[in-house]
C-alpha cells in the first residue's frame, strides 16, 4: 500500500516529464505565495519568513530536477541555499531585532530614510 | 508556443489562484480567509487537473495521491503563513509547510533533504523565528488592547502585489511548460557509471552486500567497482593476490545519503568550505548586530560629549 | 617596454609612492618623481629621428586583449614627442610651484598631480585608441580632485561642471571612435585599436559617415579645446583651480583637445573636415574675438588669462582647419607656446595670489614698485601671450594667420606663389586678425591695473600674524620662484628667436596628416573652377 | 596685359629702376642691433646686481657709440657694402610638399643707402640722447634707472632691426618691438595714470595698424611666395609675381600698398591714428625725443619708402594719392590743434605729426629724396626741440605750461638751452639755410612739380602744405618767444622733474628746497629753485643743435648729381624713383627734362606713343625746386613775424613789434576772443579723443560687457539648463521611490514579469 503511495517509480527508474511538471508548479506556485507574502506583509518578521518560503519552493525545483536527471547535483545545491537560509534568518532576525529596537516596531513602513 | 497545458486554462487557473489569495489577505475591514483560500484551491485544482490529464496523455506518468495531499497541505499552509494576522501562527503554519515539503523530499528519493529540512527548518530556524517573534513582540502587546498590531493586522496593497506576483507567476510557468519537454531524459548509461563510480569509492559497503549474499567468500577484499561487459561488476582480490569480478546483484544500490555526500564532499569540497565561512560570518555579523545597546551607547556619548564641549566654552569665555 | 612605457610607469610610481609614504615626505617624492622622467625624456629627445618626424618611433606594445585587438601600444611622432615634453616641463613646475601654496593634505594634492603627469604622457604616446581613450578619461579624475580640494570658494561647482562638462563630450567622442572601429572591422573583419590602421579605413567612409564622425569628435574635442559655444566650463575651472592645476590644465590638458582634433579629426575625416573647415574656423574667430572682449571687462585676473586660453586657443584650431603645412605647422606649435606663455602666467598670478589673498584688479595695484622682478616676469610673459616678435607667441600666432590667409581656393585657383590649399582665406585671417588687438587691449589693461598705477592694499592681505605687525609689504618672489619662471622665460625666449629646430621637426608629422588632403583639395577646386566657368 | 606689355620694356629702360643690393654686406653689421642687445641684457644684469650707480647708463651710451661707430663704418664702405648679411635662420617653414616653396625669415639685414641713412641717424641720436638720459633718469637711480637703459637699448635694437631687416617679418619684429619699448617707455612713470593710459593705447592703436602690415604680410607672401626683401624686389622690378604673373592693374598694387599704409599710419600716427603720439608725451623727455619725435615714428616713412617699388607699380597711383592727402591733411589738421596748445611737449608732439605729415606727402608727392631728407634733419631738430624742452621740464618741476614760464633763457644756466631751443626752432620753421628749409622745400617743390594727372590734387595738396609751413613758423616760435624770451618767471610743476618715484622724490625734492640759493622766481613758490642741466644734458643739447645746422650742408652734397646727399643714399635704395622734376645726374637739368616715366606708368598707346605722358609742374610758371626757395622763406618769415607781433616780448627780441609784458598776456588772447569757442575745440584737439571714445571705445566697451552677461547668463545658462535637465527629471521620477521596502519589491517584481514576457516574446518572434 505504502509502495503504491510512494514509489510512482522507483529510485534509479526515470520519473516523467508530466511528474516534474506537477513538482515544478508546485515549487512556482509555492514562490508566488511568498512573493504575494513579501509584497503584502508589512510585518519584518513575516517577510523575512517569506524569503523563506520563497528559498523553500526553489528547494523542492532542485530537489525535483535532481531527481529526474537521476544526479545529486541538485540536492548539494539545496543544502548550500539552507546554509544561506540559515546564515540569512540568522542575520536578518539580529537585523529586526535592532530595527525594533531601535524604532520600537516591526513594521516595514517605519523605515522611510529612502524616500526620494 | 507549445505548452503541455493549454494556455487558456492556465491563465484561467492563475486567474482564480490569484483571485483568491487577494482576497484571503488581512485587510482592514475583512479578510475571506476561508473563501479566498477555497477560490485559491479551485484555481490550484484545475491547473492540477490539466496537468494530470495532459501527463497522461504524455509519457503516463502520473504523481501518487500522496503527491497532491502533500501539495495541497504545502500549499494551504503557505498561504495562511502569508494570510494569518498573528505572527506566532504564521511561523506554525510554516512548520506545516515545511514538513508537507519534506513529503514530497521523500517523494522525490530524497530522503536526506527531507530530514535536513525538518531538523534545520523545522527545528532550528523557525525556533529562532519563534523566539524572535516572542521577543519582539513583548512589548508591543503591553500597548495594545487587542494584542494585535496595526501591520500585522492589514496588509499592504493586496490587489497591486497578487497582480505582479500572479503576473511572475504566469511568465515562469509559461516558461517551464512551455520548456518543459526539451529538457532531455537522463542517460541511462552516465547514470550507471556515476553510480558505479561512487560504489567504487564504498568497497566496503560492496564487500559487505557481497557476503552477505555469498557471492565472495571471507578473505577476499573488494578492491572496486568497474563495467566490464556491459554489466557492473566488483574487482575482488583473492587471498593469493589473484583478482576476479563478480557481478553485483540488484540489491548492491547507492542510498541517497551515500550518493548525496559524494556529490557534496568528494565533487564540491570548496563550496562546504565557503558555507562554513557564510555561516562563521553570519554568525559574527548576528552578534554584532543584536548586540544590545551599543549603539544608543554611541550615540550618548557623542551627546554628553557635545555637550560638554559646549559647556566649557562658555564657561571659559565667561571667565576670560 | 620601451622608453614611453617608462615615462608612463615613472610617475604612476612615484604617485603610488606618495600614497603609501608618509605624508611629510610627499612633496619630496613628488618632486623627484615629477624631475626623474626629465631624464629619459631627455633621452628621447636625442635620440628622435627627426627627419623621419611622421613615423611613430619608440613604439612598443604590449598585447591587453589580442582577441580583441586589444594593446598597451606606445610610439611617438614628433609632435607627439614635443607635446609630452612639454608636459614632462610643466611637471616640476607645477610641483615646485605649489610649495608654498599647498599647507596640507599633501599625500592627495601630490598623489594626484603626480597621477595626473602619467595620465598626460599617456594620451600623447598611445598608438591604440583603447590607451588613448583612457589616458584622455583618466586627467579628468586628478584634476577633479585638485580643483575640489584644494581649489578657491566655488571649488565643489567648478569641479563638477569642469568634469560633467568635458566627460560628456569625451563620451560623444568616444561614440565617433566607436563608430570607425566598427568600420573598420565592417570592413576588415577584425577588431583593431591601432590607430594608424583605423585612419586608413576611417578615410574610406562615406561623405555622411564622415561627416557625423566629424560631428561627434569634434563635439568632444571642441569641449577640450574649448572652442567658442562650449567653453564656459574653462573660465569656471581656471578660477576655482590651484595654481599648479591651472598651470596644468591650460598647460596640457588643453592641449589634449587640439591634439585630439589634429590626430582624429584631421587623420580620420579629411573629406568632412574640409567641407566644414569653414564652419569650424568661424567658431574660433567667433571664440577670438568674443572671449577676447570678455577679457576686456573682467575683474578678476586669473579669470582674464582664463578667457584668454579661450581666445588663444581658437587661432591654434583655426591653424588646424587651415588645412596646409604652415597653418597646422604653427598650430603645434602654439599648443607649446600657448603652455608655456599661458602656464606662466598662472604661475604669476599664483604667485601674488598667495602674498595677497586675491586676484582682483580693484583690489591690487603699483606691483611694479612693491615686487619688481615679479612685475618683470609678468610683462615678460603678457608680452609672449600678446605676440610679440622675438618670444614665442608670435611665431605660431604668425603662422596660424597666414596659414589662414594662404588657405583659400581662390589663390589655387589664380594661381599664387605661396597659395597652399584650404578652405578658408584672406577675409578669415582678416577678421582673426582683429583678435591680435583684442589680445593687446585686455592683456595691457590687466597689465595696467596690476603691474603700474600706484600700490594698493589690498584688504585680504595678510593673515593674523603679520596684521600684528602693521603693514608688512609682502616679500617679492624667492629664488624657487625665480628659477621656475626663468625656465619658462628662456624657453618663450628660445622658442622665439629660433623656433626652426621645433619647426622642421613639425613639418613631417604635419605632412603625412595633410598627405590625404592634397588630391581632396584639389579635386575641390577644380570642381570650383569648373563652376565658376559655368557662372 | 596688352597695357602691361608696353609698358614693361619701359620699365626695363628706366635707368633709374628700383635699387637692388645684390652682393653681401659685412656680418659685423649685426653690431648694430646686437651691441644695444647686449646692453639691454647687460641692463637686466645690473637689475639683477642691484646697481645703484649710473653705471646702466654710461654702459648704454658707450655700446650705442659702439653702435654709431658701425653704423659709420659700414656708411664709409659706401655702395660697395651694400647687400644682404644673414646672421641666423629664423623662421623657416615650407608651405608644401615642394620643398623649394617656403615662408623663410631670418635674422638677415639688408643694407642699402635707406636702411644706411635710418642707421645713421638711429645710433647716433640714440647716443646724444642716451647720453642726456643718463642725467635726465638720475634720480631714479637704483629704481627704474636699469629698467629705463633696458628699455632704451632694446628700442634700438627694434630700431635697427626693423631698419635693417631683409624681410618683412623681421621688419615686424623690429616693428613691433619698438612699439613695446615705446609702450614700457612711455609707462615709464608708472604711478601716473595717465603715463599708464598713454602707454596702453599707444601700443593698442599701433596694434590696430599692425593689423594692417600682417594683412600686407600675408598678401605679399601669397602673391609673392616670399617675403625676403631681395627676391621681392626683383620681382617687383619686373613686375610679376612669384608665378610670373604680372602685377600691374591687378589688386596687388593696391591692396597691398593700401594695406601697407594703414600699418605705417598707424606706427607714425598719421591720420585717424594720430591720437596715440601727443599722449606719448607722458613719457620721459627723451624718450619722446628719441622715439616719438626722431626715430620710431619715421618708421611707417621708412615702410613705404623701402616698399616704395610695389606703391610705384601702381599706375593708378591709388595707393601713393591716398598717401599724399592723407599726409597733407594731418599736417594741416595737426598744425590747427598745435595754435591752441599750452603744454610746450604736446606742442612739440603734434608738430611731430604735423611734420610726419610732410614726409608722407612727400612720398606721396613721388618726392622719395625729399620726404628720406626730412627725416633725416627732423630728427636731428626736433630731437633737439624736445631735448630742450625737456631741460626745461627738467628744471620747472615738470612745468610745462607756456603761460607760466617765460625768460627761461635768461635764467642762470639754461643759457645754453635757449640757444639750441632758438636753433631748433629756426629749422623747424624753415627759415632760409636751416636743414629744416631744405629739406621742407623739397617737399614742397615736389607737391608742385608732381603733375595732377600722376598724383590727384598734387597742386592742392601743395598749397595746403605751404599753408601748414607758415603755420608751423607760427607755432615754432610762438613756443619760443613766449618761454625763452621776455621777463624772467615761472611756476614750478606739481612734482620734481615731471615725475613721482617714491622714496628716491622725496630725497631729491628736499634737495632743491634750499632757499639761501633763491635768486629768482615766483613769490608763491619761494620754495622752489630751478635746476639748471648738468654736462651731459647740455652737452647733448649742443652735439643735436650743432647737428642740426650741419646737416643743411648734406644738401649740397652731390646736389647736381643726386640732389643732395640723402638723393644719393635714396638712389642706392629701393626708395630710388625718378621724382617728376627732379631727375637723378647732371646730364638731365631739373624741370626741362622730359621725366622719365614712373615705374608702371600708363602704356604709351595711351598717352602719346613714345613721348612722355606728362611734363613735370610748375608753380607760378616757374620751376618749383628753385622758386620754392623763395616762397618758403618769405611764407616762414611772415609765421615768425605773425608770432612775435603775438607774442614776442617787448625789445630786441619781439623784433620790435612784440609788446608782452606778462608771462601771459598776449595779443593773440584777443584774436582768439573773436573766434569764439573754435580755438577751444582746437584746444581739446577738435574732441576726436572724446569721439574716439564715443564711437568706438565706448560701444566695444558696452559689446564686451554684453558678452560677458551673455556668456554668464545664455551660454552658460545653457549649459546650466542641460545640467539641470536630469535633475528636473529626478525630481518628476523621485515619488516613484516610496522608500518603503515593499515599493522597491514590488518593482523587482513586476521588473521580473515584464523583462520575462520579454525574452519570451522576443524568443517567440525569433
Amino acid at each position: 500500500m505504502l509502495d503504491l503511495f510512494l514509489a510512482q517509480s522507483a529510485f534509479p527508474q526515470a520519473m516523467g516529464q508530466g511528474v516534474l511538471a506537477h513538482y515544478l508548479f508546485v515549487s512556482a506556485a509555492m514562490f508566488t505565495l511568498g512573493l504575494v507574502g513579501f509584497l503584502t506583509r508589512r510585518n519584518l518578521i513575516i517577510m523575512f519568513l517569506c524569503t523563506e518560503m520563497m528559498f523553500q519552493a526553489a528547494g523542492i525545483a532542485l530537489v525535483a530536477f535532481s531527481r529526474y536527471h537521476l544526479n545529486y547535483d541538485g540536492q548539494t545545491f539545496v543544502i548550500f541555499v539552507l546554509t544561506v537560509a540559515a546564515a540569512e534568518a540568522a542575520l536578518a532576525l539580529a537585523l529586526v531585532v535592532f530595527l525594533f529596537r531601535k524604532r520600537d516596531s516591526l513594521s516595514a513602513e517605519a523605515w522611510l530614510e529612502m524616500k526620494g | 508556443m507549445d505548452m503541455i497545458v493549454h494556455p487558456a486554462l492556465l491563465f484561467l487557473a492563475l486567474a482564480i489562484g490569484g483571485v483568491g489569495v487577494a482576497l484571503s489577505i488581512p485587510r482592514r475591514r475583512f479578510q475571506a480567509s476561508l473563501v479566498g483560500g477555497i477560490i485559491a484551491a479551485t484555481g490550484v485544482g484545475l491547473l492540477i487537473v490539466g496537468l494530470g490529464g495532459s501527463a497522461l496523455s504524455g509519457d503516463g506518468t502520473l504523481p501518487s495521491p500522496v503527491f497532491h495531499v502533500l501539495a495541497i497541505i504545502a500549499l494551504g499552509s503557505c498561504l495562511q503563513v502569508i494570510t494569518h494576522r498573528r505572527p506566532v501562527y504564521a511561523a506554525l503554519y510554516f512548520i506545516l509547510s515545511i514538513l508537507a515539503t519534506a513529503g514530497l523530499y521523500i517523494l522525490l528519493a530524497a530522503e536526506f533533504m527531507a530530514f535536513a529540512l525538518v531538523i534545520i527548518y523545522a527545528g532550528a530556524i523557525l525556533i529562532t523565528y519563534l523566539f524572535v517573534i516572542m521577543l519582539a513582540s513583548q512589548s508591543q502587546v503591553e500597548g495594545q488592547e487587542e494584542g494585535l498590531a496595526e501591520y500585522d493586522a492589514v496588509g499592504r496593497g493586496p490587489i497591486t502585489a497578487t497582480v505582479a506576483s500572479f503576473a511572475l507567476l504566469a511568465a515562469l510557468t509559461v516558461l517551464v511548460f512551455s520548456g518543459l519537454k526539451d529538457i532531455p531524459a537522463p542517460d541511462a548509461a552516465r547514470v550507471a557509471a556515476a553510480e558505479m563510480a561512487v560504489l567504487d569509492r564504498l568497497p566496503g559497503k560492496v564487500e559487505k552486500a557481497l557476503a552477505r549474499e555469498g557471492l565472495i567468500e571471507s578473505g577476499e577484499i573488494v578492491v572496486g567497482v568497474e563495467e566490464a561487459q556491459g554489466v557492473a561488476t566488483a574487482v575482488v582480490r583473492g587471498i593469493g593476490g589473484g583478482q576476479r569480478r563478480v557481478a553485483l546483484p540488484e540489491s548492491v544500490s547507492v542510498t541517497n545519503t551515500e550518493g548525496l555526500a559524494f556529490n557534496l564532499l568528494g565533487d564540491y569540497p570548496g563550496t562546504i568550505e565557503i558555507a562554513g565561512v557564510i555561516l562563521l560570518m553570519a554568525m559574527l555579523g548576528a552578534v554584532v548586530l543584536a548586540r544590545k545597546f551599543a549603539q544608543i551607547d554611541e550615540e550618548a556619548k557623542a551627546a554628553a560629549a557635545a555637550a560638554l564641549a559646549e559647556g566649557s566654552t562658555t564657561g571659559g569665555q565667561g571667565h576670560a | 617596454m620601451s622608453l614611453l612605457h617608462l615615462l608612463i610607469l615613472t610617475p604612476l610610481t612615484f604617485a603610488v609612492a606618495i600614497a603609501l609614504a608618509p605624508a611629510s615626505r610627499a612633496r619630496t617624492i613628488a618632486t623627484i618623481g615629477c624631475l626623474v622622467p626629465i631624464g629619459p625624456m631627455l633621452v628621447a629627445l636625442f635620440n628622435f629621428d627627426y627627419s623621419r618626424g611622421d613615423l611613430l618611433q619608440f613604439a612598443a606594445n604590449i598585447d591587453w586583449i589580442p582577441q580583441m585587438g586589444l594593446s598597451l601600444g606606445v610610439g611617438v611622432d614628433s609632435v607627439s614627442l614635443l607635446l609630452i615634453a612639454l608636459t614632462i616641463l610643466l611637471g616640476p613646475i607645477c610641483v615646485i610651484g605649489s610649495y608654498s601654496a599647498i599647507q596640507d593634505n599633501h599625500k592627495v594634492f601630490y598623489g594626484w598631480l603626480t597621477g595626473l603627469q602619467a595620465a598626460m604622457v599617456g594620451v600623447f604616446a598611445a598608438t591604440d585608441l583603447v590607451g588613448f581613450y583612457i589616458s584622455f578619461e583618466f586627467t579628468l579624475l586628478p584634476l577633479y580632485v585638485l580643483i575640489n580640494l584644494f581649489g578657491s570658494s566655488n571649488r565643489k561647482r567648478a569641479a563638477t561642471k569642469f568634469f560633467l562638462y568635458t566627460f560628456t563630450g569625451s563620451i560623444i567622442a568616444l561614440a565617433g571612435l566607436v563608430y570607425v572601429v566598427l568600420h573598420h572591422r565592417g570592413i576588415e573583419g577584425a577588431w583593431t585599436f591601432d590607430i594608424p590602421t583605423l585612419a586608413s579605413t576611417a578615410m574610406k567612409m562615406s561623405a555622411g559617415e564622415q561627416a557625423l564622425v566629424l560631428l561627434a569628435l569634434m563635439l568632444g574635442f571642441a569641449v577640450k579645446v574649448p572652442l567658442f559655444p562650449v567653453h564656459t566650463w574653462l573660465p569656471l575651472a581656471h578660477t576655482e583651480a590651484p595654481t599648479a592645476g591651472s598651470v596644468i590644465l591650460a598647460g596640457v590638458l588643453l592641449k589634449l583637445g587640439t591634439y585630439g582634433i589634429y590626430r582624429f579629426v584631421l587623420g580620420f575625416v579629411p573629406e568632412a573636415v574640409i567641407a566644414y573647415a569653414p564652419l569650424i574656423a568661424v567658431l574660433s574667430i567667433v571664440g577670438i574675438i568674443y572671449a577676447g572682449l570678455i577679457c576686456w571687462v573682467q575683474k578678476d585676473v586669473k579669470k582674464l588669462v582664463a578667457y584668454s586660453s579661450v581666445s588663444h586657443l581658437g587661432f591654434c584650431v583655426l591653424g588646424l582647419v587651415a588645412l596646409n603645412n604652415i597653418g597646422l605647422t604653427g598650430s603645434v606649435l602654439y599648443m607649446i607656446n600657448h603652455g608655456l606663455s599661458t602656464g606662466a602666467l598662472f604661475l604669476c598670478i599664483g604667485m601674488v595670489y598667495e602674498r595677497f589673498h586675491t586676484r582682483s584688479m580693484d583690489e591690487l595695484g603699483g606691483l611694479a614698485g612693491t615686487m619688481p622682478i615679479w612685475s618683470s616676469f609678468m610683462v615678460f610673459f603678457v608680452m609672449a601671450s600678446v605676440g610679440l616678435p622675438g618670444l614665442n607667441g608670435f611665431v605660431s600666432e604668425f603662422m596660424c594667420i597666414i596659414g589662414t590667409f594662404q588657405s583659400s581656393p581662390a589663390w589655387v585657383l589664380e594661381g599664387r606663389a605661396g597659395a597652399a590649399g584650404g578652405s578658408l582665406g584672406p577675409w578669415f585671417a582678416f577678421a582673426a586678425g582683429f583678435g591680435v588687438i583684442v589680445a593687446a587691449m585686455y592683456l595691457l589693461y590687466m597689465t595696467g591695473r596690476v603691474i603700474w598705477g600706484t600700490p594698493k592694499h589690498p584688504h585680504g592681505h595678510g593673515n593674523g600674524h603679520e596684521d600684528g605687525h602693521g603693514h608688512t609689504p609682502p616679500s617679492d618672489l624667492n629664488t624657487r620662484e625665480i628659477g621656475l619662471l626663468s625656465v619658462l622665460a628662456v624657453g618663450c625666449l628660445v622658442l622665439g628667436l629660433y623656433p626652426t629646430p621645433v619647426i622642421e621637426a613639425i613639418e613631417p608629422s604635419v605632412e603625412r596628416t595633410l598627405a590625404p588632403y592634397q588630391d581632396l583639395l584639389e579635386a575641390r577646386a577644380q570642381a570650383l573652377m569648373l563652376t565658376e566657368g559655368e557662372g | 596685359m596688352t597695357m602691361f606689355a608696353g609698358t614693361l620694356p619701359t620699365l626695363l629702360a628706366a635707368a633709374d629702376g628700383p635699387f637692388i643690393a645684390t652682393g653681401s654686406a659685412p656680418q659685423w653689421v649685426a653690431l648694430m642691433p646686437g651691441l644695444p642687445l647686449l646692453g639691454a641684457a647687460l641692463c637686466v644684469l645690473f637689475a639683477c646686481l642691484n646697481v645703484k650707480s649710473k653705471l646702466p647708463g654710461y654702459a648704454t651710451v658707450a655700446l650705442l657709440a659702439g653702435g654709431f661707430v658701425t653704423a659709420l663704418a659700414a656708411f664709409l664702405q659706401g655702395p660697395d657694402g651694400y647687400g644682404v648679411a644673414t646672421i641666423f635662420r629664423w623662421i623657416h617653414a615650407s608651405i608644401g610638399a615642394d620643398a623649394d616653396a617656403s615662408i623663410t625669415a631670418n635674422f638677415g639685414f639688408y643694407m642699402d643707402g635707406l636702411s644706411m641713412l635710418w642707421m645713421l641717424f638711429v645710433t647716433g641720436l640714440a647716443t646724444v640722447i642716451g647720453l642726456y638720459s643718463t642725467e635726465y633718469v638720475a634720480s631714479d637711480k637704483g629704481l627704474g634707472y636699469c629698467r629705463f637703459f633696458f628699455a632704451f637699448n632694446l628700442f634700438v635694437f627694434s630700431m635697427a632691426s626693423l631698419v635693417m631687416a631683409d624681410n618683412l617679418l623681421l621688419l615686424f619684429l623690429g616693428w613691433e618691438g619698438v612699439g613695446l619699448c615705446s609702450y614700457l617707455l612711455i609707462g615709464y612713470f608708472y604711478k601716473k595714470p595717465e603715463a599708464v593710459a598713454a602707454a596702453k593705447k599707444a601700443f593698442i592703436i599701433n596694434r590696430i595698424g599692425d593689423l594692417g602690415l600682417l594683412m600686407a604680410i600675408g598678401a605679399t607672401f601669397v602673391v609673392f611666395g616670399t617675403l625676403e626683401f631681395r627676391p621681392l624686389f626683383e620681382m617687383i622690378a619686373q613686375g610679376v609675381d612669384g608665378k610670373g604673373q604680372a602685377i600691374g592693374h591687378t589688386w596687388v598694387v593696391v591692396v597691398i600698398p593700401l594695406l601697407l599704409t594703414a600699418g605705417a599710419f598707424g606706427k607714425s600716427a598719421q591720420l585717424f591714428f594720430y591720437v596715440w603720439l601727443p599722449d606719448a608725451m607722458e613719457g620721459p623727455t627723451p624718450v619722446s625725443a628719441l622715439i616719438h619725435a626722431a626715430t620710431m615714428v619715421t618708421a611707417g616713412v621708412y615702410l613705404i619708402a623701402r616698399m616704395f617699388p610695389l606703391y610705384a607699380a601702381d599706375d593708378a597711383m591709388v595707393a601713393l594719392t591716398v598717401v599724399a592727402w592723407c599726409g597733407a591733411i594731418t599736417a594741416f589738421w595737426a598744425a590747427t590743434i598745435e595754435f591752441a596748445q599750452y603744454d610746450i611737449k604736446r606742442i612739440m608732439g603734434y608738430s611731430t605729426i604735423s611734420q610726419l605729415g610732410f614726409m608722407f606727402a612727400g612720398l606721396g608727392l613721388l618726392g622719395t629724396t625729399g620726404a628720406v631728407f626730412h627725416v633725416f634733419t627732423h630728427a636731428f631738430f626736433k630731437a633737439t626741440l624736445f631735448l630742450c624742452c625737456g631741460a626745461v621740464m627738467h628744471g620747472f618741476g615738470g612745468q610745462l605750461s607756456l603761460r607760466r614760464l617765460s625768460g627761461v633763457m635768461w635764467m642762470k644756466g639754461f643759457g645754453i638751452t635757449g640757444v639750441c631751443m632758438f636753433i631748433g626752432c629756426l629749422s623747424l620753421s624753415g627759415v632760409p639755410f636751416t636743414a629744416g628749409f631744405f629739406s621742407k622745400d623739397m617737399i614742397l617743390a615736389q607737391a608742385f612739380a608732381t603733375p595732377d594727372e600722376m598724383i590727384g590734387g598734387a597742386t592742392f595738396i601743395g598749397l595746403l602744405l605751404l599753408l601748414t609751413a607758415t603755420m608751423t613758423a607760427y607755432y615754432t616760435f610762438r613756443v619760443f618767444f613766449r618761454v625763452f624770451v621776455g621777463p624772467r618767471h615761472f611756476e614750478p610743476g606739481e612734482d620734481d622733474h615731471g615725475h613721482d618715484d617714491g622714496l628716491g622724490h622725496d630725497a631729491h625734492a628736499h634737495h632743491h628746497h634750499n632757499p639761501t640759493e633763491e635768486e629768482e622766481g615766483d613769490a608763491l613758490h619761494t620754495g622752489f629753485h630751478p635746476h639748471a642741466p648738468g654736462w651731459a644734458m647740455n652737452g647733448a643739447m649742443v652735439l643735436l643743435a650743432v647737428g642740426t645746422i650741419l646737416v643743411a650742408s648734406l644738401y649740397f652734397v652731390n646736389k647736381k648729381e643726386d640732389h643732395g646727399w640723402a638723393g644719393t643714399m635714396v638712389r642706392h635704395s629701393t626708395a630710388a624713383y625718378p621724382s617728376p622734376g627732379l631727375a637723378h645726374g647732371k646730364d638731365k637739368p631739373a624741370a626741362t627734362t622730359v621725366e622719365p616715366l614712373p615705374l608702371g606708368a600708363p602704356a604709351p598707346e595711351h598717352g602719346q606713343a613714345g613721348k612722355p605722358h606728362a611734363k613735370a609742374g610748375t608753380f607760378l610758371g616757374q620751376d618749383p625746386f628753385k622758386i620754392m626757395y623763395y616762397v618758403s622763406a618769405v611764407l616762414g618769415l611772415i609765421g615768425i613775424l605773425a608770432a612775435a607781433w603775438f607774442h614776442a616780448p617787448k625789445g630786441a627780441w619781439g623784433l620790435g613789434i612784440g609788446n608782452r609784458e606778462l608771462p601771459s598776456k598776449v595779443r593773440m588772447d584777443a584774436v582768439a576772443a573773436r573766434f569764439g569757442p573754435i580755438p577751444k575745440w582746437a584746444e581739446n584737439k577738435w574732441y576726436v579723443d572724446e569721439l574716439y571714445h564715443a564711437i568706438i571705445v565706448k560701444p566695444l566697451l558696452v559689446l564686451s560687457h554684453v558678452f560677458h552677461a551673455f556668456d554668464k547668463l545664455v551660454i552658460d545658462g545653457l549649459v546650466d539648463l542641460v545640467g539641470a535637465l536630469p535633475r528636473w527629471l529626478g525630481t518628476l521620477l523621485r515619488p516613484s521611490q516610496s522608500g518603503v521596502l515593499h515599493g522597491y519589491a514590488t518593482g523587482m517584481v513586476a521588473g521580473s514579469a515584464v523583462l520575462i514576457v520579454l525574452v519570451v516574446l522576443v524568443a517567440m518572434w525569433s
